[in-house]
Parts: structure tokens; C-alpha cells; sequence
């Protein structure tokens, strides 16, 4: 497809119809409104269904009713609705469903604000939802990425049977880029075990996330835990960006990132070796390079739209051995490439450089 | 091409952010990199609205403008107050010129003032303001040629409102020229 | 009955509500002002004419308008 | 020579139910099972198992089965009959499930006019969980969450779920029944049928209510249960039907 | 000599409305907050901003005020009341809030009897979040989410709350009412102190339901935004008493 | 009082009704449903209110809503419910409120099964609401401890205005045991901010999580991080068993602990010289301990009821020079101490010991 | 009409609500049997006097019992 | 003394929770650490229950015993069949008189075979066959004096069932030594 100017948000939603995806449900809720009503617009004429929905949790729940009879379905929402949603997310983990949720995440916690925060990253990755699951993250730094990352979002749903969310903040849902489309639909066989209401023709099909016997939860939960680490193995991603002879690295994800290559470029031009690692998958989080990277740093410098939570998982993959410095800002301010230009100098003076 | 900071605010209604969008469709037919980023939610419930654009020939770093403005479009005077004192050195401010019988607070920037309304109503459409607006912004960014310009506005809203295009597209030239 | 109309001009936001209400029509935008928050307010352009019905203040939405009524 | 007059009907799977002895769930889902088969609907549904009692009735119903979060079956329900118009979608809900957490999502499956059929089981009790105060519990009885008996100033007197929901445009039939002795097993199965058939028609919303037994949660034994439908439920809880759009067709 | 014949209440703070121009929310807020300085109620209330274009009505009402999440404000209110039984306590909810995110909230505050007055501003919009349908949206209205007009074969017909919340028991008085001119806010404002006499008197639940506008969502001028309740709505959602339990007796 | 034989979910109830609790708010769920009943009984008596709510969403609104006009109150339920609790549970932290949420765990994912699991440690410890906020977690490993920490839930809950989880597994909220409560109230003040109908005689209060600006709503939460580093440096508890000479480190929490204690007992007796740190608090989580712990270990053996959710943190506490193995179940399984004790020797032979 | 009933026995639960509702009074609850899953089964003591009518059919929540009828 | 893990198992009805209860109050009153836990939820919506207990002089490690055994009670089939080979070597078993028309499939382990029914009836109650498993168990377990043993049962049914606590202390008497 042509290239087009398009809002984050719509974008999202044209991309996920285009992929193939058939049913969407939401709920009305700042910063991603434009994409429900994209999907409003356009869902029908595309052959696919539109629901408004009474709710987030409802919403969820339909997601988890049309995949569970075979439907490529997908959600969208923003920080406290994806909060309502965590029972539902659970439940499609626990019943293997395939499913996209696209949360635009704002400023909380509570009511908060509504502009572009990163505070929602533990929400993310960590669940919310009950019990021993994982939820593949992607996060996108541009209307481009967020439209190709919804399409490999779907692609991951449907191969393992997960949900999947694609996590960006509100800047991306909200700014114009120009995008192309990848116009071809996604490639997938029609699901065996889909409830479709097709036992005249095979035997009949059960979605379920109950087990009563603790044997079977525990296989099952043993199950899930196998997919998840192939899902680690192949579905880590992540963009290295003037690494090459890096002696520092800044770790940013989503839009900070962006900014944070300026500051890299900044950086550069006064001949310090400086470099980005950018996760893309936030779960699985990029934790071995980084750990290969990190032993090769003076120090390690995370900027984040939030008090520091992808930090954690940077330290994780760190351990002590390298210092590893974090700059946020919260509430909807964005900090700017010389703002973390001049918070870098800071430690560098430290280490007497 | 040195970096362009934009920034048009104004009442809702007024159509800063078809501006803003019109500039970033000009920068795509020019293969710029641009990005377009509005405000957005209850903070449009006061009654104003602004979007930055950048355009660059890198790829853009930071889509929202904390500095820095190259470009001020103001088209009336809360916006003008919000943003004036965030304009570059050396920066352009376009405004209406009703706007500004005291002097502006900053001495550093060049002005074009322009006769928004006067100019609309001469063009055939008082809806056609931000036409003019976009003249005198594409005229002071000395970037893109008129004819781009005026092929945005055709691509944009000559299917919307053909019966505008005229008044549109004289409005942009009053815009352009007449300041 | 005569009745004293009084705007909180600042807190007008141009609606036309009271104007309309008003049954001896004596209200207007007034369009060669603009207030401090954007707006034309409306002023009573006849004031003496007032009843103190407090039509326009029961239908204003921002709470603008006061009425007295002069007791005789 | 034998004629068949009444056998197990293929709309149920073989597993025996897991419900205390004498529970009406059972009596329920055969009536279920038996208009599915009779309706020819049992290849092409899709049932949703709430989560009360009737969480295993994934095992029992023989036709695609997917279990709900609880309360919100008629909303898993509305995503897969959106996505598979043609196919027969109904719940199964407990009063709990339904007129307690579940009550935005039944409805709104009510407003939106789903073509679905809810089956809604209305035993005035949390059954599963060991017997907890529903909000159909009747004013006065005794249950572990109103250990005084149900004190209507303080816990508010019960709410009518089919008179409450016949009020929304969008339901097309809602029929209260019982199963209480075999008149009213007869009845309960044409009221189920209508339902079905209605959303054969594709007529939009339709809910039957089913008064049912929770002798071990009532503490009675279930012929007392019985009894106490008749002489409790059915005052408060008045049989019949409170919508029907087709009736004046 | 002169007297006043109207002044700003000193139920308002002196803070100016955030609400568009010509929006009824206003006047909503000024009779709920007349109505507090008349019953002398305003020293001791507790209200409950809900999320929607009155969610920063914790800044206008001039009492205590706790911003609740969206849809919850029934909950909200239920556990200040039951702490503090004394106090008057109010929900100020919009249709979004309340007949669609929140509807198990509302139904159960209802069903509870809760002795909380709910006002409830139907603008048949969402119009905080840029003026999408809701649940009260009427048949064939264009909003940002029905853009081809509320189809109601796929969305359904719009809910009647307040017919609806009159079928439970424990609702004590329910009554539509709107603002579109002079007379009718006066009727407005003699509801709205008859649900707050309510609760002074320990009836249990109230709700006062105001036909309202968003000029701004239904894209309209303010004056033709009260036409158009007048024309549109108002034979939709008829005005009047919906339940008053009071009136017998 | 008097020592009595008590179930866990009863002395929770009990406990918090005597430390001066006054509005519980519950729906039922399995294995809490004692708490709620419990307190169904004897909350009024006691001069306080209880209702069950139509949810688990309005309960924990009913809980905002108490706690907004200043009552000292709680909610309790389980896995699934607790996820729906969340946006809750963010909107009290963002309104700084107190409240306790007591979570009896069970396994998951989805509607799972009954039986006593950890799988819910992420979704305790990490929010899985919106936004930047932190909710102290007490884990308790007997009925006694379950008692006190309701106690010091409720204490520290009033002191940092903030809600605090105390987070049972299903044997603790099962389980009878010997208990001993403390029988005086906590003494706690009035509090002054409030929503409580008194603005006649102060200024009127409001409670409020939103903030517009995105100045108020990053200061907002700048003091909400300056708060969660104050609750980490006064609030972190751990217990330590047998650590002063040990060579090898268990960390496990809850009722595992108490079976990792036998297994300590075993290894001890066979010479082993191995000890068990119990983390008490599961946030803050007692990462400093842990890691000066473990620059003394040979290795570090952490045992769960889940797939692995506290090994993350104890990864992080410990990072790479110590080994840290892993020994899980699942699904409502659970670990015997001789389990525990050949899975430990497995990784002391690798070790050639 | 003459009726032939029979059990699933090891399905019975032992609840008597087909005893109860049979109108020629010909079932009971066996007490000298405990059936696979621990109940005191159902059964007809004078199956000759069924009359085919399939109340305790209709009642029995386990779908226990069939029902025939001897045509003549 | 040597730790106790009892595990004591029926239809629900039965009063095994409780037996295992009153080993629990016997255990505390006579300072021993003590725990007890049920099976619970839908579990026992099939008509069974079970608690195992355990009492030590050390605090409890494992509340839920998952193997090892000393002491089980099974009042009926099915429970026997459940948790029979989970019992220790040189464990004991006591069960009701009638179940076991065939032998044991363990050799290994003591059974105290005992006639619940008939007991109970003879002391005056059918309900009381619990107390005459609990008389069982108590002469078992041989740790605790028979006399606690009643005030436990005093103390936990004497107020609320009085009329019956003749009938219980008889139905334990019996338990105790008629096996
Ligand atoms: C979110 C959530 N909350 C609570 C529960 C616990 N729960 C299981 S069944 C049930 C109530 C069932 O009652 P009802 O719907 O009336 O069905 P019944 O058992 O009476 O047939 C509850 C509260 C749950 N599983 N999930
Ligand atoms: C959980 C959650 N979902 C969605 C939103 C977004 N939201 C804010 S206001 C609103 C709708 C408001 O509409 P209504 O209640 O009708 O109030 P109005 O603005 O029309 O007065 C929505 C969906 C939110 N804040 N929280
Ligand atoms: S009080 Fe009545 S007469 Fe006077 S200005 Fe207002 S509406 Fe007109
Ligand atoms: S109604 Fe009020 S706000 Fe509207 S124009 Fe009149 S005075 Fe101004
Ligand atoms: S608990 Fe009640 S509703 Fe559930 S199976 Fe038993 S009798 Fe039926
Ligand atoms: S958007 Fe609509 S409801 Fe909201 S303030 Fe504006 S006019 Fe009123
Ligand atoms: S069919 Fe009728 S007559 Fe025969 S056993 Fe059953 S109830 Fe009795
Ligand atoms: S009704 Fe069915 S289950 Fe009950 S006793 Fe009769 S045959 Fe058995
Ligand atoms: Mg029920
Ligand atoms: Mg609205």
C-alpha cells in the first residue's frame, strides 16, 4: 500500500484489519479512541464485526468468546480499562486463546492523566491477571513499527495461542507518521480446537481454563511454562543502534527511545561513544543481550517515562557489576535529548571522564 | 534542510490542526520525515487547540515540541501567551494581526503579521482563515514550493468541499503574500 | 414589576440560553466585546424593560446572571 | 411390541452430573439438551458455562462448549455469536452469576438485542461456593453471608431479573418457569423451545428463568426444596411470561 | 428597596464550569447544589464525581467530594453511606458512566436500597471522551462510533434506566425530569429536592434522571441541542414519576 | 485473648475486626469465603458495617469509597478476584487511601482450580493496575502470623495512606491453628483529609486521583515514590532460620517456608549447613539482605508454589556471582521436605559436594 | 397401558424425587443396596403396575430412568 | 513424642471434620503444636470430605500430609481406597466394622476395625458414630488421656447440642474399647 499519513491510532486499527484481523470489541477511553472509532468505521465494510462494548471487562470477555470459537479478534483499551481487563487476559492465557489487546497507555495510577506515560509497563509485563502467565509485550517508537507490530502481534497470537499486547504510550497513538501497509493478509490455518459450533462434523470442542484435578493444573501449567520459554527463545526483539564500539549504553523503549537517540547523536557529535539498545519485546525482555553488552560498559544509562520499571529488568539482566543509571520523567512530561545529554554528563563527570 | 519546529494553536474550530496536517503532508510529497502530534482529550474542552509538526531529514526524534519552535502559527492570543516564549531565537511567529497592537514580549524573533479574517472574507470564505494561515507559514518556512502547497490543500479537501477550493486556494495565495 | 438584570460578564461563554428565554427580549450577545475567557457575553441592551421573571438565570448554564427585583 | 416414551436424550454427553443428589441443574439441563436435539440444534451450537455449580456443564451439554468468567458468559456469548451469526449461542447462568456480578453484561446482551438464548438457573443462593446470600435470596432465609436471615433493610429485598429485563426494548421473550413436578417440567421445556426457536428466527434476546433447588445450600432435603419453590419462590417470583414481541405478531 | 430574586447559590464554589458553552450540565449542577444550600444539607454531604465530562465536579459542588472510578459511583457512595449513615450522599453520574460501564453498580445500589440520591445526566452521548454512543444514544443518531447512525439491529434499542430501575424493589423514588426551559428546570429542581427529602427520611434510593445536552457532541448549536431533547428525546424517554413509593401512603 | 484453634480465613477476619476494622466489603470466592462469612456474622455486632457487594469491582469501590471518608476498611478475595480488583487498587493509591485487601490465593491461570498455589506473587507485587504505584504485600506462613500481619497491615496502611495486601495461600486461609490475638485496637488518628460530611466545621475535603496537568501529576507522584522509598526503608520484614553459619541458602515464603524449614532441619542433620531466608514482606522485598547473604553462598535454592514469580526479585537481589536454583510446583501441588531435600543434593553434586 | 421402567442404577443418587412423584406408587428407594457411587438406588417394586406416564423420568435430575410402553 | 499425622476421611455428614477438629483441641490442650486442614470447594461437592492433622512437639512444617500417614480414619469406602496407600509401615487404620468384609491390600499397617453404627446406636445416638471413631482414634493414638478427650467433646458440642452429650461420651467410651 501506498504511504499514507496516519494517526498512531488508526493506523493500529487499519493494520490489524488489513492483517486479517475480523472482530474487534472496546470501550471508549482516551488516548485510543480514534482507534475504536476507526474500527467502528471500517470493521463492517471489511466483512469483520464492530462491538462497542458496556465495558472493558465485557470487552475482554467477547475477545475471549470470539477467539474461543476461532475468530482472530482483538481489543483495545487504555491504563485503568486494560487494568479491568486483567481477569480476561488470565483467561485467554489459561484457555490458550490467541488474541490482540493494544493498550495506549496514559498517566496514573488511578483516574491520572491522560497524556503519554510509561507507567504501565509492570501492568504490561508483569500481569495482573491471576496465576502463572505471560503475556508477549511489543512496543512500538513509531506509527510505522506500531503497524507492523500489531501484524506480527496477531501472528504471535495465533501460532502459540496467547494473548499478546502491543503497548504503546500515548504519543504513538495520538501523532501522525506516514506508514505503509503491508497489504497482504496474514497466514493462518483455521483452529482445530475452536468452539465454532461445528461438532456435526468432528468431535466436539471444550475451551476451558478450569482444573480441578491439581495433576492436570500442574501439567497444564507445565504446558503453558514450555510455550513461554519458546516464545523467549524466538520472539525476543530489539534494536541496537550505534552499539557497535559503544562504551555506553542507553537502554529506552517506545517514543522515549527516539529521544533518546537524538541524545545519542548529541553525544556522538562531542566524540562520546554512546550507543541504544532499544527492547522492542518488553515480554520476553531482551535480557541476554543486554547482559553481553553490559559487560563492556562504563556504565549503563535507562530513560523512562515512568519511576523506573523497565530499570528493573535492565538490573536483572545487568547484575552489579556495571553501574546502571535511570532518568524518568512522569505524568505526561517528556524529557527532551539534552535533558538526558545533561543528566548522562553528570555520571560521566562522576566517573572522572 | 535545517529542522522545522511547528507549532499552530488556536481556538477549536479554526483549523490549527488541518494546518499542521497540511504541513506534513507537504513534507511526505517532499520526502521529508515529519511527524504530526495534537493535543488531545479534555484539555481541548477549554476551547483551544495546538499540534506540533517537526520535519527533518533524519528521522524525527522527539514528536512533541518542549522547545525550541522554529514556527509559531498563533491564531489568537491565549496560544500566542501559551507558546511565544518557547520560540527558538531567530524563530518565526505568524499572527493575526488584530492580535498584536502592543509590541510582542521578545525582540529575537521575526513576525509576520497577517490579516487572517480580512483576508478570508477578501479570498470568498471567512471559513478559509487558516488557508491564509498556511500561506504566510509555507511563505516564512521557504522550504516547500507554492505549487506542493496548493496541491495539498486540493488532495486534502478538494473532495470534502469543492465549492471551497477556490476561496481556499486564493486565501492561501493572499496568505503567502500579503502580509 | 421591574427587575434588575446583572452578568457576571467574565463567567459568560456566549451560549444565547438566556437570550432566548427572555420573554420581553431585551438580551443580546453583545459582539463588540469580548470577555476574558473568548467569548461575546450577553448584557441586557434594555435593562429598564426587565421583570425579574429570572428566566435567563434558571436557563444559564454558568451561573452568570443575578436578578433583584425593586420593591415599590 | 415397545415404544419409547422417555430415554436419556443425545444433547447430553455420558459423564455423569457432579450435582448434589436431588439439585434441579440436572432436571434443567436435560430440558436443554432435548430441545437442542429436538430443534436439530445440537451440531451447530455453542454453549457458554458460567462459573456456579453448572461450571462442568461444558462436560454434560454434548455440543461445542466454552466456559466463562463469572458473570460474564452473555458476553463471551455475544463474541462468538457476532462472529458466528449462523450458529445457535446460549448461557447457562446461576443467579449469582447472573443478577449479582454479571449484571452490566446480562444486560447489555438484553440491550444490544444478542440473538441468544440465556438459560438462567435462579435457586436464590450461591450454590457452589457452600451457600452464600444471592441477590434473590428471599427476605428472612438463612444463609452463610445473611447468618441472621436475609435483613431486607440492610441487604435490600430481591431483585426480579425477568421483570427487570423484560423492560429493556431489546429482549424479545422472557418466560419464568419452574421444575418442580412434571406439569411444570412440561412447561419449562416449551418455554426453553420458544426461546431456542426464537433465536432460530433470529428474533434478538431471549432469557427463560428457571426456579431451581439448592437443597444442600437451603439446608432441606430435596423434596422440602421442592415444597419450598412452591411455597416461597413462586409468590415472591410469579411463573410466566413477562416478554414476548411475537406474541401480538 | 430590592430583593433578590436569584442568586448564585452558595452550594457552588467560585469556580468557573469547565463545560462547553451552552451546556445543561450547568444548570444540572446549580439545582443539585440549590437544593443542598435549601435542605441545609450542604455542611454535611458527601458527593461522588463520576468520570465523564462532570468528572471534575469535585471542583463546582461545595462540599466534601470524592472523585470515583468510572461507572463505580453507586459503590463509591454505598461505602461512605454505610460508614457514615448520617451524611447525605450523592452521585453525579453521566449515561455513559452509569447505564453502560457501571450498570451493576447502579442496580445493585437500587437493589440494596442504598439511601443515596443518584443524579443521572442522560445526554444520550459519551461526550467527555469525544462523543461516542451510549447505551441512551437514540435509533439512527450519528455519534463517533454509530458513524453510519445508531443501527439498532446491531446496537440496539436505547435503554430506559430509570423504567428500568423502577422494577426493583428497593428503589424508593425515580423521576425524569430536564432543563430545556424555564418551567422544566423548575420541575427539575422540586425532583431533585424530593430525592434528597428522601434520604433525609431514610427512604433508601433515589434517582433523579435529567434529560441533558452535549451541543458539542451531537454537533449542533446549544439552542437547537434543547430542541432537540424536546423533539427527539423527551418522546423516547418520556418525562414523569417512575416510582414513588412514597405515594401511598 | 486466650489461645483458640482457628481457621485462617476466621482469625484474618477476627483479627482485623479487633484491631478496630469497621466496613468490610466482599463477594465469595473460594478458599476465602470463611473471611466473608465471618465477618457476615460479626462485623455488625462489633459496630461495623458489612455488605456483600455485587462484585469484586464494587467491593473494592465500596472500600475507596469507605476509606475516602476516612473508615478503616477492607475487602478480601481470591486469584480472579483480586484481578478484577485492580483498577481499584490503583485508584486507592493513587487517592492515597488505606485500605487491606486480603488475597487468598489459589492456582490459575484463568478460573484454574481451588487449591493452594503462589502464582499470584505478580500479581500481588507488581500491581497490574495503571501506573506508577506500590502496594505493600505481607505473606504470612502461619494462622499467628496471619493475625499479626492484618494487624500491621492495617497500621501501615493508616500510617502511609496507602492500601496494603496481606497475601495468604489457600492452606493459611484453610488451614486451623492455634492463635493468640492481641486484643487492643490500633491506635490510629482521625484523619484529617477526610471526604467524611463534615466540611461545616473545616474546609471542605476532597479526594481526587486525577491531575490534568501533567506538572501536579508528575509531582503528585514524586511524592508517591519519596513515600513507597520511605514504606522500603521502615517496612521491609524477613526472617532468617539458621543462616548464622550457612553455607547454602533456601528462600521461600509462606506455608512453603514452613516445609523448607523441615527441609533445613533434614540437610542440618545430615551435616549440610544450610538456612532458610523467609521474605516477609513481598514488597519491599528484603533484596539488601538477600544479596549480602549471598556473597557468603555456595548456592541459593529458592522454592515456590509457582512456575518461578519470586525468583525474579531473588535474582535480582542476588545477581551473578551466586547460583540461584529453582524447585516449583503448580496447580495446587505441593512440595514435600524430602522433595526438597533431593532436589537440593542434586545441585550439591553438580557442585561436586 | 402398561409401561416398562428401568434404572441406570449406578447413576441414581438416591434423591426419591421419582418416588415421590410416580402416580401408582410402585418406586423406592432401595435400602438394602448401595449402589457404585454410594447411594441407596431407586428402583420399581411392582414394575408390572407402571403405567408409563414417565413423571419420575421427568423429575429425576441424574436422567436416571427410561420409560416404555408395551403396545397392545 | 512422636509426631502424629492423622488423616481422617468420610462421606460429608459424617463428623470426620470434626473428629479432626477435636484432635486438634486435645493437641493444644496439652501444649503439642498443632494444625488442621480440610479438603474444601467442589472437591466436596462429590459427597466427600477429609482434614489431615498433624500434631508435633516442633511447629508444623507440612500441614497437608502427602505421605506418611500414621493414623487414618476412613468411615467409609471410598476414603479408604483414597488414602490407604499413603499410610506409613506400621501405621494405623480404623474403620468401620462393615467395610471390610475382604482383607486389607496392606499388610503392613494395624487396623482397628470398629462397628460405628451399631455403637453409636447402642449409646443412644445414631449421630454420634463420629465419636465412637473419635473413642478410636483417642485409643489409637495412645498420646492423649481419655478424660481431656471428653472435656473436648464438652467443650465443643456441650453447648450446643446438650441433649446429646450423654450419647457422645457413651458413643466415645465405646470407640474407645470396643474394637
Ligand atoms: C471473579 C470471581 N468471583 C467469584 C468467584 C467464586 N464463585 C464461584 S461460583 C460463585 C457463585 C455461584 O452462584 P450461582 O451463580 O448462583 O450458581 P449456583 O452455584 O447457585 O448454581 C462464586 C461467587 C469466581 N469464581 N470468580
Ligand atoms: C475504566 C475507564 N474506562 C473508560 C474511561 C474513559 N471515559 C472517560 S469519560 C467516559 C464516558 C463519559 O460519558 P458519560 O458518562 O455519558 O458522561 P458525559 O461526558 O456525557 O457527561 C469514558 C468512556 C475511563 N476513564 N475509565
Ligand atoms: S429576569 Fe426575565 S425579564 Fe429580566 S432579563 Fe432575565 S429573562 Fe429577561
Ligand atoms: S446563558 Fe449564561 S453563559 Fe449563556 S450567554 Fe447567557 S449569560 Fe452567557
Ligand atoms: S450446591 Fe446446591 S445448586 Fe449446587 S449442586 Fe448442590 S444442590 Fe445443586
Ligand atoms: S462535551 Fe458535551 S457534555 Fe461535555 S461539556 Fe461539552 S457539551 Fe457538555
Ligand atoms: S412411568 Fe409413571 S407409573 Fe411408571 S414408574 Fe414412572 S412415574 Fe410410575
Ligand atoms: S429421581 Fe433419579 S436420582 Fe433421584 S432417586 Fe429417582 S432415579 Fe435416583
Ligand atoms: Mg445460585
Ligand atoms: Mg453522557
Amino acid at each position: 500500500m501506498a504511504k499514507q499519513l496516519m494517526k498512531g491510532n488508526e493506523a493500529i486499527a487499519k493494520a490489524a484489519i488489513v492483517a486479517g484481523c475480523r472482530a474487534y470489541f472496546g470501550y471508549p477511553i482516551t488516548p485510543q479512541n480514534e482507534l475504536c472509532e476507526y474500527m467502528a468505521k471500517y470493521m463492517r465494510s471489511s466483512g469483520g464485526v464492530f462491538v462497542q462494548a458496556e465495558s472493558e471487562v465485557a470487552a475482554i470477555n467477547m475477545v475471549y468468546g470470539a477467539a474461543a470459537s476461532g475468530a482472530l479478534s482483538m481489543t483495545s483499551s487504555s491504563s485503568p480499562g486494560i487494568a479491568l481487563k486483567q481477569e480476561g487476559i488470565s483467561y485467554c492465557a489459561g484457555a490458550e486463546l490467541p488474541a490482540l489487546i493494544v493498550s495506549v497507555s496514559r498517566g496514573g495510577p488511578g483516574l491520572g492523566g491522560i497524556l503519554p506515560s510509561q507507567g504501565d509497563y509492570n501492568q504490561a509485563t508483569r500481569g495482573g491477571g491471576n496465576g502463572d502467565y505471560h503475556v508477549p509485550v511489543f512496543a512500538p517508537a513509531s506509527i510505522q513499527e506500531a503497524a507492523s507490530l500489531v501484524r506480527k502481534g496477531l501472528i504471535v497470537a495465533a501460532k502459540y495461542r496467547n494473548p499478546v499486547m502491543v503497548l504503546a504510550d500515548g504519543v504513538i497513538g495520538q501523532m501522525m507518521e506516514p506508514v505503509e501497509l503491508d497489504p497482504n493478509p496474514i497466514d493462518i490455518e483455521a483452529f482445530p480446537w475452536a468452539a465454532d459450533g461445528n461438532s456435526g462434523v468432528r468431535p466436539r470442542n471444550i475451551v476451558n481454563s478450569l482444573h480441578l484435578d491439581v495433576d492436570d493444573l500442574e501439567n497444564h501449567n507445565k504446558h503453558l511454562q514450555a510455550k513461554y520459554r519458546a516464545i523467549e527463545e524466538n520472539e525476543t526483539m530489539w534494536e541496537e543502534y550505534k552499539m557497535d564500539d559503544a562504551e555506553y549504553m542507553f537502554v529506552a523503549y517506545g517514543t522515549p527511545s527516539r529521544i533518546t537517540k537524538s541524545a545519542v547523536d548529541e553525544l556522538r557529535s562531542e566524540g562520546v561513544k554512546v550507543g541504544l539498545l532499544r527492547p522492542i519485546s518488553l515480554w520476553p525482555f531482551p535480557y541476554e543481550v543486554i547482559h553481553r553488552f553490559s559487560k563492556k560498559m562504563k556504565f549503563i544509562f535507562v530513560a523512562e517515562l515512568s519511576s523506573g520499571q523497565m530499570l528493573v529488568d535492565v538490573k536483572l539482566a545487568v547484575g552489579y557489576d556495571t553501574p546502571v543509571h535511570f532518568y524518568g520523567r512522569m505524568g505526561g512530561n517528556i524529557f527532551e535529548p539534552l535533558e538526558l545529554v545533561a543528566e548522562f554528563k553528570k555520571h560521566q563527570e562522576v566517573l572522572g571522564q | 534542510m535545517k529542522p522545522i519546529k511547528l507549532v499552530c494553536a488556536g481556538f477549536g474550530g479554526q483549523g490549527v490542526l488541518s494546518v499542521g496536517q497540511m504541513v506534513a503532508l507537504l513534507a511526505m510529497k517532499n520526502n521529508k520525515e515529519v511527524s504530526w502530534m495534537p493535543s488531545y482529550g479534555p484539555e481541548m474542552r477549554g476551547g483551544t487547540a495546538n499540534c506540533h509538526v517537526v520535519v527533518d531529514d533524519q528521522p524525527i526524534a522527539a514528536p512533541i515540541i518542549a522547545s525550541g519552535i522554529t514556527h509559531l502559527l498563533a491564531m489568537n492570543g491565549p496560544s500566542l501567551d501559551k507558546f511565544l516564549a518557547k520560540v527558538a531565537p531567530g524563530g518565526t511567529v505568524i499572527v493575526n494581526k488584530a492580535m498584536i497592537d502592543h509590541p510582542l514580549s521578545r525582540t529575537d524573533v521575526k513576525v509576520i503579521a497577517c490579516d487572517f479574517p480580512g483576508l478570508a472574507e477578501e479570498a470568498g470564505a471567512m471559513k478559509s482563515q487558516n488557508m491564509v494561515a498556511f500561506g504566510a507559514l509555507i511563505y516564512a518556512m521557504d522550504v516547500f514550493s507554492k505549487e506542493d502547497a496548493k496541491d495539498v490543500i486540493l488532495e486534502k479537501f478538494g473532495g470534502k468541499k469543492p465549492e471551497l477550493n477556490e476561496a481556499n486556494l486564493q486565501a492561501f495565495e493572499f496568505g503567502y503574500s500579503k502580509h | 414589576m421591574r427587575g434588575i438584570v446583572t452578568f457576571d460578564e467574565n463567567r459568560c461563554k456566549g451560549c444565547g440560553l438566556c437570550v432566548n428565554v427572555c420573554p420581553v427580549h431585551i438580551l443580546e450577545l453583545d459582539q463588540t466585546k469580548v470577555n476574558a475567557i473568548g467569548y461575546h457575553p450577553s448584557h441586557a441592551f434594555a435593562p429598564e424593560k426587565c421583570i425579574a421573571c429570572a428566566s435567563c438565570a434558571l436557563m444559564c448554564p454558568d451561573v452568570v446572571i443575578t436578578v433583584e427585583r425593586v420593591d415599590q | 411390541m415397545t415404544t419409547t416414551v422417555f430415554k436419556k436424550t443425545r444433547g447430553l454427553t455420558d459423564v455423569p452430573f457432579t450435582y448434589c443428589p436431588g439439585c434441579t441443574h440436572g432436571i434443567i439441563h436435560r430440558l436443554v439438551a432435548e430441545v437442542l436435539e429436538e430443534l436439530e440444534l445440537l451440531d451447530t451450537a455453542v454453549g457458554i458455562a458460567s462459573v456456579g455449580c453448572s461450571v462442568m456443564s461444558y462436560e454434560f451439554f454434548n455440543c461445542d462448549m466454552i466456559q466463562a468468567a463469572h458473570g460474564r458468559a452473555p458476553a463471551v456469548a455475544t463474541g462468538v455469536k457476532r462472529t458466528h451469526p449462523d450458529k445457535t449461542v446460549f448461557t447457562y447462568q446461576g443467579d449469582g452469576d447472573m443478577a449479582s456480578i454479571g449484571a452490566a453484561e446480562i444486560v447489555h446482551a438484553a440491550h444490544r438485542s444478542e440473538n441468544i438464548t440465556v438459560i438462567f438457573v435462579n435457586n436464590a443462593i450461591y450454590g457452589m461456593t457452600g451457600g452464600q446470600m444471592a441477590p434473590t435470596t428471599l427476605p428472612g432465609h438463612v444463609t452463610t453471608t445473611s447468618p441472621f436471615g436475609r435483613d431486607t433493610t440492610l441487604q435490600g429485598e430481591p431483585i426480579r431479573m425477568s421483570e427487570m429485563l423484560s423492560t429493556i426494548p431489546g429482549s424479545y421473550y422472557i418466560e419464568r418457569v419452574t421444575v418442580i413436578d412434571p406439569v411444570s417440567v412440561r412447561k419449562a421445556k416449551t418455554a426453553i423451545k420458544k426461546a431456542f426457536q426464537a433465536q432460530k428466527d433470529k428474533k434478538g434476546f431471549s432469557m427463560i428463568e428457571v426456579l431451581s433447588t439448592c437443597n444442600v445450600g437451603w439446608g432441606v432435603t430435596p423434596l422440602d426444596a421442592l415444597k419450598q419453590i412452591k411455597n416461597d419462590m413462586i409468590p415472591y417470583y410469579p411463573l410466566g411470561v413477562y416478554k414476548d414481541k411475537g406474541a401480538n405478531q
